[in-house]
């Protein structure tokens, strides 16, 4: 109820991002543009170019969501902080544990279930060609 | 400018039901935390004296239990580690004070989500509900260890609880939205709906350590909530995520589970610390030594839970060089620990001490948290580990540092903030006896457990009569000794919980609002608050620690003093 | 009881009986000062009628010191442990000795198996011996152990030997063991396995080298000349 | 339910208005729950190559017709903020609904491919791969499911000139529930 607001606090009800319809459709057309490469990418069929076409393109994608239609920059700086921190954890999680559950063998130890899996799968390229 | 809330409530009288059963105002949500934290307390506790028993007289009839099959055994301890954490210790610490307290300590009305704070408990509840029915199930309840590891928790044909373990995890999956939800609302509360003046150093510590462990919790659980689905898609649809043979690892899980399990401990420890921090300085009249000095160890507390989780899997056949690395981290941890409790020790410094109960309490919690923590520095020396992990050493490390935590830190809490929460006193010399039997009771427990332990014993094995080594004499006397305590401890919780009920309701009256002489701002509401807290809402002018100023004639300066 | 505190029936069980000694030191040490701290101020500072509290605010320098101090020499001693627990581990789990002898070690709901070389000392052999609950092994012998379950997580602990290592299904986890005393010890299942885990239990026997040979001939299956 | 705001919901210390404060904390605890799934997929992806072999069974089509729903209802979204701050309601609930048609969009797409490799045999239990295609992208489809009833919520209120500031709150959800597509789609179709 607008009489209960401490007004003092001046909460400031939205951010004023400046961009008009235009602006935002032009992002579209640029995030359509990388869409469509990152499509294509396999089609060269080189396994690099793929890898930098699929996830180097999701990156760049996912940063311009982030900044132009989530306003991220227009924020207080500590959200984007609170975004790379949970990344973060996540990574932590991914370096450590990929030491081991990412690995058929290690020190004194292997997975030899994991490894005759990768056996019994070994030319499962000769299947990709057709 | 601040403007009288309580007349816009008063054309609206609430109905029973409105007020109590689906409530929006957060000391309502406080308290239904709190009763169902303390009923699902004593069911924990109420499986603890059964197991207990059957181990002090194995094969023999349990009173108000009967005999305990190894099944049940099993899942009796489960349940028990369970409940104890996530539907007692976290509700209470986490949901019940933050709820009851946080609001009225930044000088705010109520939570800024009131309507997902009701959410909250609502699907809390039904997580009760989805738990207790686990137990009553065909085949029984979940007995695979709270931290259920698979394949034992994915396959009925090793678990023999096909329902059991399934309802299990998902009342556990209920139980982490509902905190999730209950931790957004306090994160954004206290960063957005502080009183006017309140900058970051007048925050109350134990807001500080509630929210700080909200986010805690909310930046580890994601990968646990993620492996749950995982596991109950093992569970009932039959995919391998867990299972070895189809390409699923079962040590993904226990990095799952310790991602979360760790830093979930400090979801814990840390309201606690908030709660005795407060007592502590009321009760001593001293300012908090060094507040920054506690915020930093926090921060670096929470920074470094994340980095530690793997020393609960160093024999769990993790790569041993990994090992190496989380030995580092674990015991770098100790160090801000350390600093906390050594601030805390050194603001009773110069104070005018006073033993009430709820100090008494507060002490009670530093004096043998320290236990706890110092003997997880044995479990973190991977050394040592291999020796002690899984024994009842680490069952003592982690019941020196949980039952501080849960209950004596809680119980500190109580005493010391029940005339707020029902306008009564609690009678002091009916507390002192809980505490006496209560701190005596439980070292009785458990300090023979760390003797046990360090002489072989195993963790969740139902029946010692089968190892030769562990069946002698003097190890059952251990086990026996800390059983009659555990019945001792459980006996003086009755002088409890008959104080607690007689004096909520026949208790001597509180008049005044601000009993303790404490500085904080929900000193300043009534005893107990009316909906919306304060009949103006509050300016902070201070800290929250300004006990005993020199030129002064009080001892206290509340925050919302002017001048 | 206290024989089981200071049990060392393994090589390395010395060791880590050792290094916990170093941790009780270091760490008793600093839970005694603060315990005692803790008591003498809450006896020396009580409330009396007229006195009042002595404001500190904890962040002048002098004040700072009590907590740097004690900040940098708790830092000394976890450097302490850290290396002397590493040591430990190092040479418990990571680096190990070779082997004399090799033994499979199979854990499944609820018993543990064994797979020992015949008098070839060879695995995998005809003339293996099989045995369920109860392995027998020569003293003074470095046996490397292949760790493995049919099933669920299991964990093979030989308490007297401070020995400790998870059975997982799907991996073969190498651990190694050099007993140094004759007589018969406790192997317990040390990991949460269902209904069963209470119960799975068994011996672990150390004989002398002839005893073990006798043994071994003994338990030879029937029909495979050993050679 | 006759309450009425807490004055507690309308202060701003931080200088953020609380729901999009909250907003931002609901994505962060997200993203450890979605980081957390898609970093067990990715262990054990780089684990087993031949991982490759079933997702290039994976239909790479309608993933991509449905990466193009996903970032047009983007901008649709977040041209229903635009007119929302406008206050020109009648477009911004034109925009929502746009945006909850391209959620519906997406579902049917998502239902239709479903259904081919379920009849090519390729369920959740087929392999491990299978399990994290469909438990990834099934979380997913929650989260899509979840936006649309709360846009379609908010566009009543719209309607009325209520609460408008919730389009904004809806959207950065909304485009975060993009954000995890963008990185599902390579990670299950197009890397092979
Ligand atoms: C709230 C609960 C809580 C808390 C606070 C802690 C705190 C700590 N815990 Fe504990 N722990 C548990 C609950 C908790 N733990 C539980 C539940 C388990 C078992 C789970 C299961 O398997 O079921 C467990 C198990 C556990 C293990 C695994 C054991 C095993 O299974 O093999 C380890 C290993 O490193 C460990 C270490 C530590 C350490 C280093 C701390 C540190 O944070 C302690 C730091 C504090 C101090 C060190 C004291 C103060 C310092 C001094 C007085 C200075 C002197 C110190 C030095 C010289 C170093 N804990
Ligand atoms: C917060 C956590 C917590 C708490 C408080 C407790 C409390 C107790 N625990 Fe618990 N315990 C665990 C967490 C906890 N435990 C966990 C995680 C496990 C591991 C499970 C597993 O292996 O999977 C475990 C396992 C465990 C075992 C090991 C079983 C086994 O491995 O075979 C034993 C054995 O003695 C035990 C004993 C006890 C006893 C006697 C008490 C108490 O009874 C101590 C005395 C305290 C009280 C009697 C008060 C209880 C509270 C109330 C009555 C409510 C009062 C109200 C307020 C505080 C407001 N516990
Ligand atoms: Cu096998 Cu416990
Ligand atoms: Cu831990």
């Amino acid at each position: 109820m607008a009489g209960h607001v401490d007004h003092h606090h001046g909460a400031e009800g939205h951010h004023d991002s400046g961009h008009g319809p235009s602006f935002y459709v032009k992002i579209y057309a640029i995030l359509m543009v990388l869409f469509i490469i990152s499509v294509l990418g396999p089609e060269f069929g080189h396994r690099t170019v793929t890898l930098i076409t699929a996830f180097g393109i999701a990156i760049v994608k996912a940063y311009m969501v982030a900044v132009n239609f989530m306003h991220i920059r227009q924020e207080k700086k500590y959200i984007a902080y609170i975004m790379f921190a949970m990344l973060g954890a996540v990574f932590l999680f991914y370096i450590a544990v990929s030491t081991d559950v990412q690995m058929t063998t290690g020190a004194n130890w292997e997975n030899h279930a994991a490894k005759s899996i990768i056996e019994e799968n070994k030319d499962f390229e000769k299947h990709l060609e057709h | 400018m601040a403007t009288s809330h309580a007349e816009h409530h008063d054309h609206h009288e609430m109905s029973f039901w409105e007020k109590y059963i689906f409530p929006l105002d957060h000391k309502v949500i406080g308290m239904q935390y709190l009763f169902t934290g303390i009923l699902m307390g004593v069911l924990g506790a109420y499986f603890s004296y059964v197991f207990r028993m059957q181990l002090a007289f194995p094969g023999t009839e349990v009173p108000l239990f009967g005999l305990v099959t190894s099944a049940q055994y099993n899942s009796l301890i489960t349940n028990h580690g369970t409940i104890m954490i996530f539907w007692f210790a976290m509700p209470i610490l986490v949901a019940a004070f933050g709820n009851y307290l946080i609001p009225l300590m930044i000088g705010a009305d109520d939570m800024v989500f009131p309507r997902i704070n009701r959410l909250s408990y609502q699907i809390f509840f039904i997580s009760v509900l989805v738990l207790i029915a686990s137990f009553l199930v065909h085949n029984g309840g979940f007995g695979g260890a709270w931290t259920a590891y698979p394949p034992l928790s994915a396959k009925a044909e090793y678990n023999l609880t096909p329902w059991g373990s399934i309802l299990w995890l998902v009342a556990v999956v209920l139980e982490f939205v509902a905190f999730l939800l209950g931790g957004i609302n306090f994160i954004t509360t206290l960063m957005n709906s502080r009183a006017r003046g309140m900058k970051m150093n007048d925050i109350p510590i134990v807001c500080w350590m509630i929210v700080l462990a909200s986010i805690l919790f909310m930046a580890s659980a994601g990968p646990l909530i993620a492996g749950a689905a995982m596991l109950l898609f093992d569970q009932t649809i039959g995919t391998g995520f867990f299972d070895p043979a189809r390409g699923g690892d079962p040590i993904l899980w226990q990095h799952l589970f310790w991602f979360f399990g760790h830093p979930e401990v400090y979801v814990v420890f840390l309201p606690a610390m908030g709660i005795v921090a407060e007592v502590i300085t009321t009760f001593s009249r001293k300012k908090l030594f060094a507040y920054k000095v506690v915020l930093f160890t926090t921060f670096a507390t929470g920074i470094l839970s994340f980095f530690v989780w793997a020393h609960h899997q160093f024999i769990a056949g993790i790569d041993p060089r990994l090992a190496n690395i989380f030995t580092v981290t674990t015991l770098l941890i100790s160090i801000p620990i350390a600093e906390m409790l050594f601030v805390y020790i050194a603001t009773l410094y110069g104070g005018a001490i006073e033993l009430t109960t709820a100090m008494l309490f507060a002490l009670g919690f530093l004096a043998t948290f320290l236990i706890g923590g110092v003997t997880g520095v044995f479990l973190g020396a991977s050394g040592a580990d291999i020796y002690f992990h899984d024994t009842y050493f680490v069952l003592a490390h982690f019941h020196y540092t949980f039952v501080p935590i849960a209950v004596i830190a809680v119980f500190a809490g109580l005493y010391y903030w029940f005339p707020k929460m029902f306008g009564r006193f609690m009678n002091e010399t009916l507390g002192k006896i809980h505490f006496w039997g209560t701190m005596i009771g439980f070292n009785g427990i458990f300090m023979p457990l760390f003797f046990t332990g360090a002489a072989g014993d195993h963790r969740r094995i139902f029946d010692y009569s089968n190892f030769p080594e562990l069946a002698v004499s003097s190890l059952q006397n251990l086990r026996t000794l800390a059983t009659i305590c555990v019945v001792i401890t459980i006996l003086f919780q009755f002088v409890f919980f008959w104080n607690f009920f007689y004096s909520m309701f026949k208790g001597k009256v509180c008049t005044e609002k601000n009993p303790w002489k404490a500085n904080t701002l929900e000193w300043f509401a009534a005893s107990p608050p009316p909906h919306g807290n304060f009949p103006v809402m509050p300016e902070v002018y201070r800290g929250p620690y300004e006990f005993s100023t020199p030129g002064r004639e009080l001892d206290y300066w509340p925050q919302n003093e002017k001048a | 009881m206290i024989e089981l505190l200071s049990s060392n029936g393994s090589s390395f069980a010395g060791d880590i009986n050792n290094l916990i000694l170093i941790i009780t030191v270091l760490s008793g040490f600093w839970l005694l000062v603060a315990e005692a701290v803790l008591f003498w101020l809450i006896f020396k500072f009580r409330r009396v009628p007229g006195v009042r509290a002595q404001y500190i605010t904890g962040e002048r320098k002098e004040e700072m010191k009590w907590i740097h101090w004690p900040h940098n020499l708790i830092l000394v001693c976890d450097v302490v442990i850290i290396v002397f627990a590493i040591r430990v581990w190092y040479h418990v789990k990571q680096d190990l000795p070779e082997a004399q002898s090799t033994i499979r070690v199979i854990g499944q709901q609820w018993a543990w198996r064994y797979v020992m070389p015949g008098a070839d000392n060879i695995l995998g052999t005809k003339d293996d011996i099989e045995t369920v609950d109860e392995l027998h092994v020569k003293v003074d012998t470095v046996y490397h152990f292949k760790l493995e379950s049919v099933d669920v997580l299991h964990d093979f602990s030989v308490p007297q030997f401070r020995l400790k290592q998870d059975a997982i299904p799907g991996r073969i986890v190498t651990g190694w063991f050099k007993p140094t005393k004759t007589g018969t010890f406790d192997i317990q299942c040390a990991e949460m396995c269902g209904i069963g885990h209470g119960i799975m239990m068994s011996k672990l026997v150390v004989e002398t080298a002839e005893e073990h040979d006798k043994w071994v001939a003994s338990h030879t299956p029937a029909g495979v000349a050993s050679n | 339910m006759g309450h009425s705001t807490p004055i507690a919901t309308t202060r701003s210390v931080t200088g953020m208005p609380t729901g999009r404060l909250a907003v931002w904390w609901v994505i962060g605890s997200e993203i450890v729950i979605f980081g957390g799934l898609l970093m067990c997929y990715l262990m054990l992806r780089l684990k087993y190559p031949h991982w490759a072999l079933n997702s290039s069974h994976t239909n790479t089509f309608a993933g991509g017709v449905n990466t193009f729903v996903l970032l047009s209802s983007s901008l649709s979204i977040v041209l229903a903020h635009h007119y929302a701050e406008k206050k020109e309601e009648l477009k911004a609930v034109g925009f929502i609904w746009a945006t909850i048609f391209g959620g519906l969009c997406f579902l049917v797409i998502k239902g239709i491919e479903w259904t081919t490799e379920i009849q090519n045999g390729y369920t959740i239990t087929s392999s491990l791969f299978w399990s994290f295609y469909y438990t990834a992208a099934g979380l997913h489809a929650l989260h899509v499911i979840a936006g649309m009833i709360l846009m379609g919520w908010i566009s009543i209120d719209v309607m009325q000139k209520k609460n408008m500031h919730r389009v904004e709150l809806i959207g950065i959800y909304w485009h975060f529930v993009d954000i995890v597509w963008i990185f599902l789609f390579p990670l299950l179709y197009i890397a092979k």
